[in-house]
C-alpha cells in the first residue's frame, strides 16, 4: 500500500505532532506514505475569500504535481482535505475555473486532468487498511480510558465521502478498536472557534469552551481530534478558556496519537510531549 | 416478313455473370433470337457504337442494361441507350442497386486509386504510375473514360422501365419477363419483374423458423456446421431472406448458405439494409447496452453485410468524408 | 383573421385540405406570428382553405371548421393549437360534425412544442411553418378509420383499502357495481385506523371509518381479500385480467369469527413481540389481531415468531381453543384470477424515515418520537390507552414539536406534505390535553389552507400552544445551562425575534412527511401507469384529469396520487369512483384505431413480427402460413410495423408513408 | 449568422412527446431547433426514418422513449435500443458523425430532461456544424451532368471523356 502524502503548513508547524504520529502509525501498519515533491499552500483560508481562482490554481498545482504518481493523495489537514477536494469538484463542474486553471498551469509547465483522489488518513485506515488489520496490530490497549471523538466541521461538510456528515464513526471505531471507550458526544462536528479564537475571540474562545467543558461533563479523559486547527485552538487557548470562563484542564490529543499509543509506540515518537496542556493522562497505565 | 423486335444487351460495371444468365437460358434461348433481332451484344457480337449512334431514336423495343455505372463511358452509353430504346430493362443487382461494385462507396475514389495502383501487395509500380484519361502516343491522343467519384445504379443515371432483380437474374424470371415484354403483357412502369413478396415465402426451411427467434450470438457460415433442414436465421446465421424479395426459388438456402440479399427489398421498403436491421436486431437477447454490443460485435462488417448488393440504394447513398 | 381564400382552385388532384391556426389568446399568438403562418400554409400544395382563430377549441371555432368542411369541401383537415393530449379528440369531433372522417385530421402541437418554449419570435414562427407543413404533407396520406368498439366488463377492482379504497369501492358498490377490494395488510382502514382524532373537528377517527368499515365487510357488492396484492395485470381498458395473490394468514378466514381465545390460549402468556400496528410501542403475540375493530374480523398467526412454524413442535394451544378449527398451519398461498372493466388505484403513502435526519436524534434519543407514534400514543385504545409517556413511562413537562421533517427539504423531500401542519396541530392539541405538558411548535410556515384550518390554528393559540418559527437545526442533549440537565435541547433559529434559541424539552415529536410507497414504482408498473419525479402515480392532467391515468380504465385516489388530507382523499376517491362508472355504464369503449395489421398477400409468413408483440396480438395462422394481428389485443405501438423486414404491416396513423411525409415536410423547404 | 442545425426528433406519445408538453406548461425555455414527430411507440421509429431524416436534410436526429423498463407497451424501449445500436454503428460506418444521432430516455415527469438534452444535442451538432445531406446528393451528381444533355443533344458528335 502506497500514498502520497500532502502535509501541508500545520503539519510542519503548530501541528507537528500530528505528522509525528501520523507517520509513525502508518510506518506501522506498513504502509508507505511519500511526501508530495515540491507541494505549495493547500489554497485553503485566506486565499478562497480573496481570490478563488488563485486558490484553486494553487491547489491545482498541487493536484497536477500529485497526479504523475497515480497514486491516492493522503491530506492529513481538514482544510487541505477540503480545500483540494473542493479544487477537485470546482475544476470538474466548472468549465470557466478549469480553463483559468489550466492556463494558470500551463504557464508552470504543468496540467492536470482531474484524476488524482484526495482522501483523509480515517478513510484510509477505515476502508484501505481495514479495522481487522488494525486490530491485530494493538499491542497494549487502552483500556479504561474514554475519550470524547471530535471532528470538527471540514472532513464531513460540505462532502461527505466517507463518512455521515451529522454523526460521523469512523474515529469511533479506530478508538474502539484500539481498546478506549468513547464517550456519546453530541458536540462531533460542532465549530471548535476556527480563525475566531483570535479575531473574534468573545466569540471563538466561547465555542471552543463548549467543547472541552462537554467533553469534561461526558467523562472524557482527552478530546481526540482529527484536525490541527481545533487541535491548536482548543489545546491551545485553555489558559484563555479559563480566564474567561473556568478551567476545564482537559488534553487535546490527534487520533493518531491514541491509536500510536495502543499500537505500542512511544509517547516521544507520537509527539505526545508537544501538548500545551499535559496529555500524561492519556498515557496512564503504561 | 416483319421486321422482329429490336433488342439491345449492354453491360456496365459488372463481372460477366449477367451475360452468363442470358446465356443460362439454354435452349430458350433460341425462342428469343426467333423472336427478336438483337442489335447490341458486346459479349456476343461485334457492334460498334456509332452504329448504335446511328440508329434512329425509340427505334429499339428494349435494352437491357447490367451492371453498375462507374465511368463516363458506361454514363454515355446508358443515355445512348435510353435514347434509342422505347423500353430500358436493368437487369440485375449491380444495374438495380448498385451491387458488389457499390461497396466502393464505402472508400473514396483517391484511396481506391492508391490501394490498386500502389498499395496493394504484388504491384510493382515504383514511379507510382495512375491511368490516365488522355494520353499523347505517336501524335495521336488516346483517351480512357473518366472514374466516377462513385457508383451508382442505373436508375441514378437514366430513367428505368422495369428491373429484373438477381445477383445474376435466374433463367426462369428472364425468362418470363421476356415473354411479357413480347406479348405486350407488360405491368406498371417502374415495376420489379418478380413477386412483390419476401422469399421466405418460397424458402423450404420457412416451417422450421421458431416463433421466437431470440439470438444471443451471430455467426458466419465458415464457423458452424449447417443444418441443411433448419431456418438459417434460427442458426445464427445472417439470412437476409425476410427482408428480400422473392423470385429466385431461395437457391441460396436450397444450397445451404443464407441469402445475401441480392434480389433486393420489396416495394414496401425504401432501404434493405435498415429494415433488416429493424427487424432481426429488435428481437436479440439482450437488453443493457454492453451485451447488445457483444452480439453486434457478430457481424464485423454491417455495411458489407447488409448491403451487399444495394449500397447504391442505401438512402444514405456512401460514405461520407 | 387574415383571408387567405379568395376562391381558391385546386389544381392538382390533391385531397382539399383546410388549415386552421389557433391564436389560444396570447398564448400562441403571444410569440408566434399565427397569421403570417396562416398565409404560408395556404400556399402549400392541397390547402384550400386557411385561417387563423382566437380560440379554435371554442365552440366559434369548431363550427367555422365545420362550416367550411361542408362549403369548401374539404377533404383532409389541420389544426395548428395545444398538444393533440389536449384537443385532438375537439377537433376530430368537428371533423365530423362537418361531414368529415374524423381520422382525416391532424394537430399540430405549436403551444406547448413552441409558443411556450422559445422565446424568440422569428425562430417560433418558422418552427410553426415547418411542424404546419409536416402535417399538411401527413394528412394527404390519411385513411378513414372507425374506432373500434369493445365491451366493458361491469365489475371494478379497487386497490388499497385505506379511507380512499374504502370509499372508493363503497361508492362503487352503492351504484350496483361489483367491487373486489384488494389490501395487502391483514385489515383495512389503512393510516387513518391508526388516528386518535381528526384535524379540525377532531371527531374521533374511529368513530366515523370503522362504520364504513363494516359496510364493506357486509356490503353484498363487495368482495374483501385482504392480506393479499395484486402480482399481474392483463388486458386493456374495459377489458382487464388481474391476478391476485392471497398471502396465508394460517386462519381460515371464513371459519373464524373473531372470537380471539386463540390468542387467549397461545403459549405465549404475555405478548412478548414488537406490534406494528402501534408503530412498536405495544405488544403482541404471534397470533394476533391487528386491533379490536380491524375488518375482516379475523386473526393471523405470525409465522416468523410462532412457535410452531420456527421449531414445528408447539403444542399448538391456540388451534385447540378454536372450535372452528379456523387455525391452519398448513395454510398455502392462494392465486386468483379477475375480470374486470376498470380499476381504482388507492394504495397510500408512507412517512418519511426519521432517521435519514439523523440530527433530530430519532433511534438515538429515547425522548424523540415520529408522529405516528404520538398518533398511538394519545389514542385511547393505543398501548398506554391514551396516556402520553416517555419509553421510559415518565410523563414529559414539555414537547417539541418540529415541523417538516423529511418535507420541504433539498437534502430529503422537496415537496409540502399538506398535512403535517394541521396533523401537528391537532397532535399538540391532544398532548397538551392528555398530559398538560408545555407544547412547542417549530414550523417553517403554517399552512392551513382548508376549511375551518386557520380557525383551528387560531385555537390553538388561544389555548398556549407555543409557536417558533424556524427550523430546527438539532436535537441534542449536551446541556449547556443546568435547566437543560437531562433534557432534550432543540436548537433553532426563531427567525422571528431573529437570534437563536435552544429549547429544552422532554419529548421531541418529529413530523414527518409523506412519501410515495417503497413499492411504488413496482406497482406503477404493474398496472402501466407513470409517476412523477418524486415518485407519486402521475395524473392524466394536474387539473383537468387528476383522477385519470395514461392508461384508459386505470384511476388512482388518495395519497398515492400526493400528499393529500382525509377531505381530500375522500373527494378523490369519489371522483375515481365516478370515472369507472362513466366507464362502465357506457357499456362500451372505443378504442383509438391506431392498430396495426398485416397485409395478407404481403406477408411471407416469416413470423419477425410474432414475438415482438408484448399483447401477444400477433399469431401465426398455420393453415395460412401468414402472420395475423388480433386488432382488439393491439395496443398500437407499432413497433411490429418498423420491423416488417418486407414492409408488410401498416400501423393506422403511422403508416410508413404518413411518416415519410412528415419528415419531408419537417424538412422541405 | 451561425449555423441553426435542424433536428428532427421522433418521441413517443407516453413518456417523451408528454414530456415536452411538460416542458410547455412549465414554461422552460429550449433551443427551437427541433422538430418533433410524434409516435405512440419509440419501438414504431424504424432505422429508415433516421436515415430519410438525414437524407432530407436533420442535422441531427434525436430519438426520445420511456426508460427501460418503463415503456408504456412493457417493452417496446428495448427493441428501439437494439436496433438503434446497430444503426448507430452503421452511421458512424457511414460517415455521419457521433452525437448526430441520439437516443434518450424521457420519462413523462421529466420536462426539464427534455429542455437540457434539446439544448445540449443543439450545442453539439451546431459544433459539428451542417450535415446537409441534400446538398451533398446535388454535389455528388454534379459529375453526371453533363453527358446527359451532349447524348441527348440534336447532333452528337463523339464525346471526349477526359475531363
Amino acid at each position: 500500500m502506497k500514498y502520497l502524502y500532502f502535509p501541508g503548513c500545520s503539519l510542519k508547524g503548530t501541528g507537528k505532532a500530528y505528522e509525528e504520529s501520523l507517520l509513525a502509525v502508518f510506518r506501522a501498519l506498513g504502509v508507505e506514505l511519500k511526501e508530495i515533491d515540491d507541494w505549495n499552500c493547500c489554497g485553503a483560508t485566506a486565499y478562497m475569500s480573496v481570490d478563488e481562482a488563485k486558490s484553486y490554481a494553487l491547489a491545482g498545482r498541487n493536484l497536477a504535481i500529485a497526479e504523475r504518481e497515480e497514486l491516492d493523495v493522503i491530506a492529513p489537514c481538514s482544510a487541505c482535505y477540503l480545500g483540494l477536494n473542493k479544487a477537485q469538484k470546482s475544476l470538474q463542474d466548472h468549465p470557466e475555473i478549469r480553463a483559468r486553471v489550466t492556463k494558470a498551469l500551463a504557464a508552470a509547465g504543468l496540467e492536470y486532468h482531474g484524476k488524482v483522489k484526495v482522501r483523509h488518513p480515517l478513510d484510509v485506515l477505515i476502508n484501505d487498511v481495514g479495522l481487522d488489520a488494525i486490530a491485530k496490530r494493538i499491542k497494549s490497549p487502552l483500556k479504561g480510558h474514554k475519550f470524547a471523538p471530535y471532528y470538527g466541521c471540514q472532513i464531513v461538510r460540505p462532502f461527505a465521502s466517507f463518512d455521515d456528515q451529522y454523526d460521523p464513526k469512523t474515529m469511533d471505531k479506530l478508538l474502539a478498536a484500539a481498546g478506549a471507550e468513547n464517550v456519546t458526544f453530541p458536540l462531533k462536528t460542532r465549530c471548535c472557534g476556527g480563525s475566531l479564537t483570535g479575531t473574534v475571540p468573545e466569540v471563538g474562545l466561547r465555542l471552543a469552551y463548549i467543547i472541552l467543558k462537554e467533553a469534561k461533563k461526558r467523562g472524557a479523559e482527552a478530546v481526540v481530534t482529527v484536525c490541527p486547527l481545533c487541535q491548536f485552538n482548543l489545546d491551545g487557548y485553555q489558559d484563555q478558556i479559563a480566564r474567561k470562563f473556568e478551567a476545564v484542564d482537559m488534553p487535546v490529543v490527534y487520533f493518531t496519537q491514541v491509536l500510536g499509543l495502543a499500537m505500542g509506540l512511544s509517547a516521544d515518537e507520537l509527539g505526545l510531549k508537544r501538548s500545551i496542556i499535559s496529555a500524561d493522562v492519556v498515557l496512564a497505565g503504561r | 416478313m416483319p421486321d422482329k423486335p429490336k433488342v439491345a444487351f449492354y453491360w456496365c460495371a459488372s463481372c460477366g455473370g449477367c451475360e452468363e444468365a442470358v446465356v443460362d437460358l439454354a435452349e430458350d434461348i433460341l425462342k428469343v433470337v426467333e423472336a427478336v433481332d438483337i442489335v447490341l451484344w458486346p459479349v456476343a457480337m461485334d457492334f460498334k457504337k456509332a452504329d448504335i449512334a446511328a440508329r434512329p431514336d425509340k427505334s429499339v423495343a428494349v435494352a437491357f442494361i447490367n451492371g453498375a455505372i462507374r465511368t463516363s463511358e458506361q454514363e454515355e452509353w446508358v443515355h445512348m441507350l435510353r435514347r434509342k430504346a422505347q423500353v430500358v430493362v436493368s437487369f440485375g443487382a449491380c444495374a438495380n442497386s448498385g451491387g458488389i461494385p457499390a461497396l466502393a462507396n464505402q472508400f473514396k475514389k483517391e484511396d481506391i486509386l492508391k490501394f490498386v495502383y500502389e498499395d496493394c501487395p504484388g504491384i510493382d509500380n515504383p514511379q507510382k504510375i495512375r491511368p490516365q484519361t488522355s494520353t499523347v502516343d505517336e501524335g495521336r491522343t488516346l483517351t480512357l473514360p473518366v472514374l466516377h467519384n462513385m457508383v451508382r445504379s442505373l436508375d441514378q443515371v437514366i430513367e428505368v422501365d422495369y428491373y429484373l432483380p438477381g445477383c445474376p437474374p435466374t433463367p426462369k424470371i428472364i425468362m418470363s419477363a421476356v415473354q411479357a415484354i413480347l406479348a405486350g403483357k407488360l405491368p406498371a412502369r417502374g415495376t420489379v419483374l418478380s413477386p412483390d413478396i419476401a422469399l421466405c415465402e418460397e424458402c423450404k426451411r420457412k416451417d422450421s423458423k421458431p416463433a421466437d427467434l431470440a439470438l444471443a450470438e451471430f455467426k458466419r457460415p465458415h464457423q458452424v456446421q449447417i443444418d441443411p433442414e433448419k431456418c438459417l436465421l434460427a442458426q445464427g446465421l445472417v439470412c437476409m431472406g425476410p427482408a428480400t424479395r422473392s423470385g429466385c426459388e431461395a437457391l441460396c438456402p436450397s444450397g445451404n448458405m443464407p441469402c445475401t440479399g441480392c434480389f433486393g427489398p420489396t416495394s414496401r421498403v425504401k432501404d434493405q439494409g435498415a429494415k433488416f436491421v429493424s427487424s432481426v436486431f429488435s428481437n436479440i437477447v439482450p437488453k443493457e447496452e454492453k451485451d447488445i454490443d457483444a452480439v453486434l460485435d457478430g457481424i464485423p462488417d454491417p455495411i458489407g453485410t447488409f448491403y451487399r448488393y444495394g449500397l447504391s440504394k442505401c438512402i444514405l447513398r456512401r460514405k461520407l468524408n | 383573421m387574415a383571408d387567405n381564400n379568395a376562391n381558391k382552385q385546386q389544381p392538382n388532384g390533391l385531397p382539399r385540405i383546410g388549415f386552421y391556426i389557433c391564436h389560444c389568446g396570447s398564448n400562441i399568438a403571444g410569440t408566434i406570428d399565427v397569421a403570417d403562418v396562416a398565409k404560408y400554409a395556404a400556399g402549400l400544395p392541397g390547402v384550400v382553405v386557411s385561417r387563423d382563430y382566437k380560440y379554435m377549441c371554442s365552440d366559434p371555432g369548431q363550427e367555422m371548421i365545420a362550416q367550411d368542411i361542408r362549403e369548401h369541401k374539404l377533404e383532409r383537415l389541420v389544426v395548428a393549437a395545444c398538444s393533440p393530449n389536449l384537443h385532438e379528440e375537439t377537433f376530430r369531433k368537428a371533423a365530423a360534425k362537418g361531414g368529415l372522417n374524423s381520422f382525416f385530421f391532424q394537430m399540430v402541437n405549436i403551444r406547448e412544442h413552441a409558443s411556450w418554449v422559445h422565446e424568440d419570435k422569428k425562430a417560433a414562427t418558422a418552427k410553426a411553418k415547418d411542424l404546419a407543413r409536416a402535417a399538411v404533407y401527413r394528412v394527404r396520406f390519411h385513411k378513414a378509420l372507425e374506432k373500434q368498439q369493445v365491451p366493458v366488463d361491469p365489475n371494478v377492482l379497487v386497490v388499497g383499502g385505506g379511507i380512499a379504497g374504502i370509499h372508493a369501492a363503497l361508492t362503487l358498490a352503492n351504484a350496483g357495481k361489483k367491487v373486489t377490494l384488494v389490501e395487502r395488510e391483514s385489515t383495512i382502514g389503512g393510516h387513518m385506523a391508526a388516528f386518535d382524532k381528526t384535524f379540525p373537528t377532531l371527531d374521533c377517527a374511529a368513530c366515523i371509518l370503522t362504520p364504513k368499515m363494516s359496510a364493506v365487510k357486509s356490503h353484498p357488492n363487495i368482495t374483501l381479500w385482504t392480506y393479499s396484492e395484486v402480482s399481474k395485470v392483463e388486458g386493456y381498458v374495459g377489458n382487464y385480467k388481474v391476478t391476485v395473490k392471497r398471502k396465508p394468514r394460517y386462519v381460515i378466514e371464513d371459519l373464524c369469527v373473531g372470537c380471539m381465545e386463540c390468542i387467549d390460549a397461545c403459549v405465549f402468556k404475555e405478548p412478548k413481540f414488537a406490534d406494528k400496528f402501534n408503530q412498536g410501542l405495544g405488544k403482541r403475540k404471534p397470533v394476533y389481531i391487528d386491533f379490536p375493530q380491524a375488518t375482516p374480523k379475523v386473526v393471523m398467526i405470525d409465522p416468523e415468531t410462532c412457535i410452531q412454524f420456527k421449531t414445528g413442535k408447539c403444542k399448538k394451544s391456540c388451534a385447540e381453543a378454536c372450535d372452528r378449527k379456523a387455525i391452519d398451519f398448513d395454510q398455502k398461498e392462494e392465486v386468483k384470477e379477475l375480470q374486470v372493466g376498470a380499476i381504482i388505484l388507492a394504495t397510500g403513502f408512507k412517512t418519511f424515515d426519521a432517521k435519514k435526519e439523523p440530527h433530530y436524534g430519532y433511534g438515538k434519543y429515547p425522548g424523540v418520537f415520529t408522529a405516528l407514534e404520538i398518533e398511538r400514543l394519545v389514542n385511547a385504545s393505543g398501548p398506554t390507552s391514551g396516556e402520553v409517556v416517555l419509553r421510559d413511562g415518565k410523563h414529559p413537562k414539555a414537547v417539541g414539536i418540529i415541523h417538516c421533517v423529511g418535507s420541504r427539504d433539498e437534502k430529503t423531500n422537496k415537496w409540502c406534505s399538506r398535512v403535517c401542519c394541521m396533523y401537528s396541530l391537532k397532535l399538540a392539541h391532544l398532548i397538551k390535553e392528555h398530559s398538560g405538558a408545555e407544547v412547542y411548535n417549530f414550523y417553517i410556515d403554517i399552512r392551513a389552507a382548508g376549511k375551518a384550518y386557520e380557525e383551528f390554528y387560531d385555537k390553538l393559540l388561544s389555548e398556549g400552544v407555543h409557536f417558533i418559527r424556524g427550523r430546527v437545526a438539532e436535537v441534542t442533549d449536551w446541556a449547556m445551562t443546568p435547566e437543560e440537565e437531562g433534557k432534550l435541547v432543540l436548537r433553532v433559529e426563531d427567525t422571528l425575534a431573529g437570534f437563536v434559541r435552544r429549547v429544552p424539552v422532554d419529548m421531541v415529536v418529529l413530523a414527518t412527511g409523506l412519501e410515495p410507497q417503497a413499492d411504488a414504482q413496482e406497482v406503477r408498473r404493474r398496472f402501466n401507469i407513470g409517476c412523477g419525479n418524486e415518485g407519486f402515480f402521475q395524473e392524466r392532467h394536474p387539473k383537468l384529469a387528476p383522477v385519470n391515468t395514461f392508461t384508459d380504465g386505470i384511476f388512482i385516489a388518495g395519497a398515492c396520487q400526493s400528499p393529500k388530507d382525509i377531505p381530500d382523499t375522500v373527494a378523490q376517491a369519489g371522483a375515481a369512483a365516478a370515472e369507472a362508472l362513466v366507464l362502465i355504464d357506457a357499456g362500451h369503449v372505443e378504442l383509438e384505431p391506431n392498430t396495426s395489421h398485416v397485409v395478407e398477400e404481403e406477408c411471407c409468413g416469416c413470423k419477425s413480427c410474432v414475438p415482438l408483440c408484448p399483447y401477444t396480438a400477433i399469431t401465426f395462422d398455420e393453415a395460412k402460413k401468414k402472420a395475423v394481428i388480433n386488432e382488439v389485443i393491439c395496443k398500437g405501438c407499432g413497433v411490429c410495423a418498423a420491423a416488417c423486414p418486407s414492409g408488410s404491416i401498416r400501423q393506422n396513423l403511422f403508416e410508413d408513408e404518413e411518416i415519410f411525409s412528415e419528415i419531408e415536410g419537417v424538412l422541405g423547404k | 449568422m451561425s449555423f441553426e442545425p435542424k433536428i428532427v426528433a421522433f418521441f413517443c406519445n407516453w413518456c417523451t412527446y408528454t414530456a415536452a408538453d411538460l416542458a410547455g406548461v412549465s414554461r422552460l425555455k429550449y433551443a427551437p431547433n427541433v422538430r418533433v414527430i410524434r409516435v405512440m411507440c419509440s419501438g414504431r421509429v424504424d432505422p429508415q426514418f433516421v436515415m430519410d431524416a438525414f437524407a432530407k436534410g436533420a442535422d441531427g436526429v434525436l430519438l426520445g422513449g420511456c426508460h427501460p423498463g418503463d415503456c408504456h407497451y412493457a417493452e417496446g424501449n428495448y427493441k428501439t435500443l437494439r436496433r438503434m445500436r446497430m444503426l448507430n454503428r452503421m452511421l458512424k460506418d457511414m460517415g455521419i458523425e457521433d452525437g448526430r444521432f441520439r437516443l434518450e430516455w424521457i420519462s413523462g415527469a421529466e420536462g426539464e430532461k427534455v429542455k437540457v438534452t434539446v439544448n445540449d444535442m443543439v450545442a453539439k451538432v451546431r459544433a459539428l456544424g451542417p450535415l446537409d445531406m441534400p446538398g451533398k446528393f446535388k454535389e455528388w451528381d454534379k459529375e453526371i451532368e453533363e453527358l446527359e444533355a451532349h447524348v441527348n443533344s440534336d447532333a452528337p458528335t463523339e464525346v471526349a471523356h477526359a475531363r
